[in-house]
């Protein structure tokens, strides 16, 4: 099933903007973390700068977000995980508010009050969580409210190859095999949970090959390619709309930068990220559009501009607005 | 007009939710047993053959998976009422239930609604042992983010289960075994009531003043404030008279109703199914010993609960951790020779 | 591989023993619940009686309990369910201490403070859990500690088919299989979980199909059938004590009596349970210890005498212990 | 004879560990991360190095089936040290802790010995929002069967770490990741302090009285201690006399520390960070509010924790509900011109 035109600009695009997205976050999170602006004796400050607490990049990682996202509308929920950027910008979350969360700023999609790991957007339908594996349970019942409502919405968790070994997992999928939800569980395999090694955490290769416990279908994406995620749920997400059933996919894909940033990345060999960025989904999605006639320089160029100053002004504006007032850290617990 | 009838607990829950599922089509019920079961403890008894198995769904044994699809179908609009059997199985699902269902308003400044109740069974006396007896209602209102609703008799327990369906909140609703009613285990008789047949609301954080006295305060909640009932009938023939304070939520608390009562009395007895220690009976007796100020106390504040140990499964064990009508009493009595010292 | 002629006498002797004390527990249960005895207006007590408490009896499901346990020794680690007693009796704990244990009396397995479905017996290697699903993960803690200190002891989880819905049967099994662990994961599948049937808790028919999403063996055991269940816990035991590490077994067996004593059974169609006495597991074997030539009317009889003065022992042992003194409840919280 | 370096308190449990498992070959340890990356917070750092992958184990993201496994080995004599990474995950895991690991000891009437080591992160001020920020060990100690450790400087914590894993019961370790000393996290200078290199241990159940002073007691444990010694020094400048009580253990309790402290001050102000309502506050206020025949207070007692709400990700709003140096010293002062009402 080769994406319409439409469709392939909007991946090219949208990969793009998660990329610098990520890209600008990794220089703007180290602002006022680094000697000698922070307590003597410290090489590097989470809590310090503009942006502190834990920040989890996800460059590398598009084509999951992208593939999956370009057969959703607005109607349709995803539960991304503590690694969520790309998943929101896929899923249209917008930008700056998401920046201004970051930021923990009034005008941030949560008041500053979730933060990084909580971006929660009922307008489209986003949400996501600090806690590996909790995506999957919500996301069976915004499947389940769907059917409840009589309506042909879907709904994507994602989680990482780490998170397959909680629980929930396990539960979940259980769940939406057995009430047939319209759900799609979408695994990122970036050989890592942290520093665990897939091997170490998992005891088969495939996660799709989970599929079976539960009797729906299981499709691995071998590649780290956003043609073949769009493939794969493309097929998950026209089946759960018709009544289908869930289908669980895994994609392996690389993570192009520390697990956290400042993650000294001890664990991996030296050199291997440089090995991954050899398969840069991003130019080859490039190259694929400029073989279909869809993309040249000229519109290279006037993409990538535009997805500059998109990411320019969305960190601006969470630089300009202001925090929210300290008491207003009473307010919100309950509506 | 208002029909009253007297019903048990549990037949006062499922009239309520059976009538705001007709009132609500976004209501629905999951859980483990609930649908032709009807509930272990009748707290569904009847719904499945008036809503039919899509609005009264049995569950996997998947705490984590479905009380989590309840967070996320109540984030799209719908009211899920999930059940925890037993509440000592929260060690499952506890993730979701406070990393989640609690806070996700709270991380969302607002925007997410999540009015989801989350009912389940608490208590012991019937030797059930340590992984069935528990309360735990202390350590839910512990954490932020879930209003903590404990009834102690029918009539409260329909209006505030009807408030909790009509909150766009997480609540949790905690019923004790022991005053539901059922034919299969023996209950307190002041827990069946009138209850009226047409749909009404119970405020929350309004506390009860379940009987009037002048020389001491029980603060109690759930089957507590049957026993401590009989104890103030036992003590006013010493000629003691015992007010009985019914807090009936935790979450939001009556601190003013607590602090009125002993401001009379000026002795404050908390009485407690749930563990002694870092929980509910040192908050009620906090809130006292912060308001030393406006406050004059005739006797050191006395805590009665479940002393630091398990829930053990003999009867004589279980009968002397938890407190009884006896132990209430002569707590209270022990108060009346009380004195505190003069302040330095 | 067919047992010796001893084992095949052990086997068939403890179903006996567990039948008739599941028997005897079920009248000794009712004693002092029914009126006139009790609060009025009540049908049953569950808090009355000697033995008080909820009480899951396994009448019916011996053969998953002799069938593996059978190949088990003294220091195998075995840890059973909310309906423990065949694992216990199969493992060999003594049927006294524990009867006196489910009389809340002193000379009770855990003093009184356990009850029914809390028995330990560390010097049996015998324990369970009242939780549903919670048998796995400290039977994987056993095996562990078996192959930390070089022995080739193995370590039995059993639990129930709703049991296997719970996230703790993936992440123990995932854990066993990566870590290559002496572990047998027995799973009884007796068509109930309370009241919900299998087929609207469960996406699949066989548990033992799960076993493919660790990489590690899944047998299914058809019949409620001891030889059967022997054969495939042998292999099973086997492979474990060789460093061949887990595997997962599945036996559909019968649960004869209610969930819990007391239960009304609305759930279950009428006369289904007559039709599954029709296949009890216990003369079944006997004839096949006749065909055998180990058993004939004599020695049937002499067991028989043999389990009965047993089990009246045990209950008499238990009516005369005393109980422990109330203050004994805040003791033995910390060792 | 002992010598002593200054050390981080990452790098006292870390020694501490590592010398107990050359002591005894039963102890091991299994956790996400601990081996190559020697525990997010340091607590294992360097071991895998001296030990091996047999006995410094990283697992998979299982937490209940490594804790569960840690309660089956201990079972077994193995003396398992388990690591949950940030207690914020607790709910995933949590029967495995409190309905088997805490409650196995009693309901085999002390058959069954469990020593376990489970170490977890706590802590906010780093601004890691509502799931990755909390304290909790209230509500562990309201639970029963688990001992509470919660160290505030290194050398306690080397040996408290010592004592726990000679225990032969479950005990919950709590690090503040603000103390640990780490490289990239500010912490306070105070946690670092002088630790023998020689295996020691400090016993449990037994306050430390961190600074003396005669006219408030502030009882704090973990991180808070620090921030209570610098408001003292402020205080002192004031010519506030205050008493820093450090409880450093939970559970067992040295409640005669504290009530011995505010017989002297007759001032109490519980400061932490844990959640203020239903937990450790409330306990220790009671402790007092029980013994007021024997007490005699000069102000009301006042409580300091996070009131009621979710930890918020945004600074400000962050180090609002936290309590910081200044609430404590401003808490102090209040009290200083506080009054009780008289004993009616
Ligand atoms: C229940 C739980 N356990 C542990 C953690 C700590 N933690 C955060 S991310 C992470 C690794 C997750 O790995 P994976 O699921 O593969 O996602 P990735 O980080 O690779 O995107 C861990 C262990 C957590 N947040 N929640
Ligand atoms: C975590 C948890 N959830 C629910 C229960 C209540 N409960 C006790 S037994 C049971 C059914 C168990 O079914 P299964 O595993 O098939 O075992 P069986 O009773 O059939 O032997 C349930 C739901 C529990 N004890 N623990
Ligand atoms: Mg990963
Ligand atoms: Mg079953």
């Amino acid at each position: 099933m080769e994406p319409s035109a439409e469709k392939l600009m909007w991946m090219y695009e949208t990969m793009l903007l998660i990329r610098e997205y990520e890209e600008t976050m990794a220089n703007v999170y180290l602002e006022g973390k680094l000697p000698p602006n922070i307590q003597k004796g410290l090489a590097f400050d989470i809590g310090s700068g503009p942006v502190p607490g834990e920040m989890h990049l996800a460059a590398g990682q598009e084509p999951v977000a992208v593939g999956v996202c370009a057969h959703l509308r607005k109607e349709d929920t995803v539960v991304g995980t503590h690694r969520p950027h790309h998943f929101a910008i896929a899923k249209g979350v917008p930008v700056d508010a998401m920046t201004a969360e970051m930021f923990g700023k009034a005008t941030g999609l949560g008041h500053g009050k979730g933060g990084h790991m909580h971006l929660f957007d009922p307008e489209h339908k986003f949400s996501c969580s600090g806690i590996v594996g909790a995506s999957l349970p919500p996301a069976c019942g915004a499947a389940l409210a769907a059917k409840k409502m009589g309506k042909d919405w879907v709904a994507v968790a994602f989680f990482g190859e780490g998170a397959a070994n909680q629980g929930t997992f396990h539960e979940a999928l259980n769940l939406a095999a057995l009430w047939s939800l319209p759900a799609i569980f979408v695994c990122e395999d970036n050989k890592y949970a942290i520093s665990v090694e897939k091997s170490e955490s998992t005891a088969i290769h495939s996660d799709a090959d989970r599929a079976a416990a539960y009797g729906i279908p299981g499709v691995a994406v071998a590649k780290n390619d956003a043609l073949e995620v769009y493939e794969a749920a493309g097929e998950a997400v026209a089946r759960a709309r018709k009544g289908g059933g869930p289908t669980l996919i895994e994609v392996k894909t690389d993570r192009y930068m520390g697990h956290f940033q400042g993650d000294a990345e001890v664990y991996r060999p030296k050199g291997e990220v440089g090995e991954l960025r050899k398969n840069d989904p991003i130019p080859s999605l490039g190259k694929h559009l400029r073989a279909r006639g869809i993309l040249d320089d000229g519109k290279d160029a006037a993409i990538r501009e535009k997805v500059h100053g998109l990411v320019q002004k969305s960190y601006e504006f969470a630089r300009q607005s202001a925090y929210p007032e300290p008491r207003e850290a009473l307010q919100h617990v309950f509506v | 007009m208002t029909t009253a009838r007297k019903l048990t607990m549990a037949q006062a829950i499922s009239e309520a939710i059976g009538q705001e599922m007709e009132r609500d089509p976004k209501v629905f019920a999951m859980g483990e047993d609930i649908a032709r079961y009807g509930g272990i403890f009748g707290a569904t008894g009847g719904l499945l053959e008036r809503f039919g198995k899509e609005r009264i769904m049995d569950t996997p044994i998947s705490e984590s998976a479905f009380i989590g699809a309840a967070t996320g179908a109540a984030a799209e609009g719908m009211r899920p009422i999930a059940e925890l059997m037993f509440v000592d199985f929260f060690g499952v699902c506890m993730d979701q239930i406070y990393n989640h269902l609690a806070k996700n308003t709270y991380m969302s400044g607002g925007k997410v609604r999540l009015p989801v109740v989350l009912m389940t069974a608490i208590g012991g006396g019937y030797n059930d042992a340590a992984q069935h007896s528990q309360c735990l209602y202390g350590l839910f209102a512990h954490v932020p983010g879930l209003k903590i609703v404990v009834p102690s008799n029918a009539y409260d327990a329909k209006g505030l289960m009807i408030q909790a369906i009509r909150d766009d909140n997480p609540v949790m609703y905690f019923f004790h075994k022991g005053i539901m009613g059922l034919p299969w285990m023996a209950y307190y008789e002041g827990s069946s009531n009138e209850v009226p047949q047409e749909a009404y609301t119970v405020p929350f954080g309004q506390a009860r003043i379940a009987r009037e006295g002048k020389d001491v305060t029980i603060v109690a909640l759930s089957q507590m404030v049957q026993k401590a009932l009989l104890a103030a009938a036992e003590l006013e023939k010493e000629g003691i008279g015992t007010e009985v304070v019914d807090l009936r939520t935790l979450v939001p608390l009556d601190v003013e109703a607590v602090v009125r009562s002993v401001k009379k009395t000026g002795r404050l007895l908390v009485a407690d199914e749930d563990y002694l220690n870092f929980g509910l009976t040192g908050e009620i007796a906090a809130l006292i010993a912060e308001r030393l100020d406006q406050i004059s106390l005739k006797s050191p504040i006395r805590r009665l609960g479940v002393p630091g140990v398990p829930i053990p499964y003999s009867r004589p064990l279980e009968q002397f951790i938890i407190p009884q009508v006896k132990s209430i009493a002569d707590a209270c009595r022990g108060m009346m020779r009380g004195k505190v010292a003069q302040p330095a």
